[in-house]
């Protein structure tokens, strides 16, 4: 049997995605910045996208740049905001957890005379808005936190923090990439300037996202150019662009509700049967597909690699670290101790798994951990 | 894939995984703070290595190179254990990628420390340079335990109750 | 009839292109980040086009780094570079028919506090190797001079360039996205340090390209973050990246001779039947597939608009500046006066286009100049 | 599409191209840099405008604009046409991309004109204001002409015999 339980790495696209992309390919396959029909009906698919977009995230159409990614458009958001408002302050605050290239971006900005201030989280992966109010300056100019953990799902609170950003006078931007479409979040409603989001965790091809930027918000653009797109260069990629607009299209309720129970079934019966196994993240504020547990006793690529064997993908850490020796940053965040944080085993359910496979999945995970403890002289841990 | 097909194998058939009860030498290396700890177990005949048995609780490379060193020492004398490099252990896997190569490291102290445990059980003259390499190898396993609590202490308390 | 004349805008996807990409939406989908099989059946796809690319170009396999288009590198290129290097220098060359996003880039290179220079072109866009040493500094960190004008066609004399870079030691990149796989061109014996490519303009897909960066070069990445590929973070764009591969797979002489016998009718017939008609650019040294002209008495976009209502793709300037207003900064630096940089029409072939479309074009073309002098008051012009 | 499907219309099948000989009014505004010139040419009986020819070198919204001009204009008096604005043009045709605003604010310039040079020929007195309109229209032409050859001037000549 093949398990795929790795959607938080990146998701197969749908058969609905895939069918309105490929007439963009071939037949369709003009550059929105050219005058002739060919150009035309690009423009009118990309428009029509960015419309679908625009509205599932509480913004105006011309507020959504398409970009190539959540790499792109959170180094943009956070690279962007720091160059452009540098005038009015060069504090920049994010958090512990988040992704690594929000992470990587702020060290970089600090070599670049930024002062970056990270928020910390609680046991469960939270950040405390009390925290944020505490650390918020007058030369604060932007606040990045994202929704959703792509390790261990916890879910920000984010009307509070926005409503802070807001009452300082902060831009506040959040890397949604993990939530989109699974959590509300609104532009407006939520006190944002800035969110993050891409297509290849929910249905849509890799390397497409997009920025969405409030009117008005001064941003300097990573990609100077012909501006394409409003304050981003570059041919835009039209058949991703559909397939993203798509994928936001067919994201809905009753998929999120399969993914949840799904979930569930899967943390309850892993609890309940594997021993010496802990939930990371938070019980209930976590995104619906995600769940995040540590195995003491054993190491977390080991049992990945023994699952892969078995047919079944998964990750430990995040996808991007695997190639890295540290324990996840995200789990030494929330306080697991290293011995824990190396045996993290993260499942993230898509809408397209079965029961029967979660169950399969089950079943290896009990025996491969149980064999992995073994051979590590843990067995009774 | 980043491991060889030869990683593979070792690390999904590990060879001489277990213990050896009434040992002659036990060794560990590693700890749990860069994920892997591994113990190697060693029966001597005539100063030479008859058996060898690991236990590794780590990645896929730190499971794969327990497995192959014990597999290289098996029938060599005490001496020619203590030649082997780790890049024996990598060149007999088919190459470990560069973040893991430390686990061959790893896997050679384990070994070097249960031949220092079973020279010191029998007596026996230590060679400078495995002295030198003793004292490296417990620090950097006590240096750890002391920071992080009592779960390696308790594994090796288990594994050495097992034998 | 539909003729589609716009190739150096973008092309078709080719059907064994699309064909090579297919798997890589909904079967083969996995994240090349991911330890298990699907990704690193995704790792083995990226590796075989990374080959075919560097082999391509003269580079090693690991030289090569897949971006979201030309764009992208163009601008890591510059910007990576001048951060990365500016304790050796601060001045940069480049030249003044860059494509817009070389000039932009380094627009804002110059309030960063590096300082650039533009060397100017001849009647036919070719760059005086002359002028480049005479304007080459201590200081200089790099020079950047593409290969073939995407809008006039000129292709530079790389090699003399590259090595005039190499004996004063400044690093050299070349934005080849219009010549690549038409133009040899070569890392190493073209004396290269950087090279963009990219996928949209050889028949393979929109928003994938790569940076081909000789080992040792020293480049601040554009995308902080999990460094999925070497420099460059953000999930690994598969489809796009097969699709780029087969792209250039695929491309061989036999094409470029078919591309390059169809410009040359199109260029005569044009030139003998359309009265006032001059050709842009240099009459050998040009991209095999371009052909641009200046018609007295006439305006660009109006000559475009006509000729696609007749089914037939055309541009004017370049794609991405067909919004502005000003003549196209190519044909001013070539010196062609206001009037005739506004009545400039660029086509471009492909390997695709027949015989028969290329006489429908050439008819249409007579046909709309004439109509559009003669609402202009200019028939006899 | 950028354009509106109305400036399409206006573009493909222009209403009121060509030259009216003996003119009661000929106007020009635009220059080459910029890309558009145009040319309105009116007949003017009663003080009312009954006919109105354009010539247009330029794109397409300078086309389209011309068109429409001499369309709403038809039938108006003279004072009536000089009310005109460009945003009356924008309207008809259904709106205009922003960078090509400056063609509908072209073409009331070359109605302005043709008004202006009607009003010259018959020695009647001139509007303050459209006196003003004047100045600046043929300037922006003449500046542009000396600057940038004889190509305008020639066309001129051309359309001015054509009448
Ligand atoms: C939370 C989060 N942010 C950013 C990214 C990066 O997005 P992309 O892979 O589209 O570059 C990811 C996924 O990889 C993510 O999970
Ligand atoms: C010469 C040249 N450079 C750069 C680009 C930009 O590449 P992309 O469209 O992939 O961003 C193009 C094409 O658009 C080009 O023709």
């Amino acid at each position: 049997m093949k398990v795929y339980l790795d959607h938080g790495a990146t998701t197969p696209v749908a058969k609905q995605v895939l069918d309105a992309m490929t007439p963009y390919f071939d037949k369709k396959f003009g550059n929105p910045a050219s005058l002739h029909i060919w150009g035309t009906e690009a423009v009118d698919a990309v428009e029509k996208s960015r419309k679908l977009i625009a509205k599932r995230i509480g913004a105006k159409q011309n507020e959504v740049v398409f970009t190539s990614g959540g790499t792109e458009s959170n180094n943009w958001a956070l690279k962007g905001v720091a160059f452009a408002n540098q005038n009015n302050g060069r504090h920049i605050i994010t958090q512990k957890t988040e992704h690594d290239c929000v992470l990587k971006a702020s060290k970089w900005l600090e070599t670049q005379g930024f002062e970056l201030s990270y928020l910390g989280v609680d046991n469960h992966g939270l950040v405390d808005p009390a925290e944020l109010e505490a650390t918020i300056r007058e030369d604060t100019i932007l606040v990045s936190i994202m929704q959703g953990n792509n390790e261990i799902g916890t879910v920000q609170p984010m009307r509070e923090l926005g409503r802070i950003c807001k009452e300082h006078g902060a831009l506040f931007h959040s890397d949604a990439c993990q939530s989109f479409t699974k959590e509300p979040l609104d532009l407006n409603k939520d006190k944002l300037d800035l969110i993050t989001i891409n297509a290849h965790k929910i249905y849509g091809p890799k390397g497409v996202g997009a920025l969405v930027v409030k009117n008005g918000t001064k941003l300097t653009p990573l990609f100077h150019g012909g501006q394409q797109d409003p304050g981003r260069s570059g041919t835009i990629n039209v058949s991703g662009i559909v397939g993203f607009g798509k994928s936001v299209e067919i994201a809905d309720n009753k998929k999120n509700k399969l993914m949840k129970n799904l979930r569930n079934y899967l943390i309850d019966r892993i609890m309940d049967e594997v021993p010496n196994s802990f939930l990371n993240g938070h019980p209930e504020k976590r995104l619906i597909n995600n769940a995040n547990f540590s195995f003491k006793g054993l190491e977390g690529e080991a049992l990945v690699l023994r699952l892969s064997a078995r047919g079944i993908a998964s990750s430990t850490g995040s996808a991007c670290s695997s190639k890295k020796l540290e324990p996840s940053h995200v789990l030494m965040a929330i306080g697991r101790p290293a011995e824990l944080a190396h045996g993290s085993l993260r499942l993230t359910v898509g809408w397209e798994n079965k029961l029967a496979e979660i169950e399969y999945a089950i079943d290896m995970i009990k025996k491969e951990a149980k064999w992995l403890r073994d051979i590590g002289g843990c067995d009774d841990v | 894939m980043m491991y060889s097909k030869n990683v593979m194998e070792h690390f999904m058939k590990p060879k001489n995984s277990g213990t050896i009860k009434n040992a002659d030498g036990v060794g560990q290396a590693g700890n749990i703070v860069c994920g892997d700890v591994m113990f190697i177990f060693i029966k001597v005949k005539d100063d030479v290595i008859m058996d060898l048995k690991f236990k590794a609780l780590g990645c896929v490379a730190a499971i794969a190179t327990s497995s192959i060193v014990t597999e290289l020492a098996k029938g060599k004398t005490i001496d020619q254990a203590l030649e082997m490099s780790n890049q024996d252990i990598v060149e007999a896997l088919g190459g470990l990628p560069p973040v893991k190569v430390h686990c061959s490291l790893l896997a050679i102290d384990a070994l070097k420390e249960a031949i220092y445990d079973y020279l010191k059980k029998q007596d026996r003259e230590i060679p400078a340079e495995l002295e030198r390499a003793h004292e490296r190898i417990s620090k950097e396993v006590q240096g750890i335990e002391g920071k992080f609590g009592n779960f390696v202490e308790k594994q090796r308390e288990f594994l050495l109750d097992k034998k």
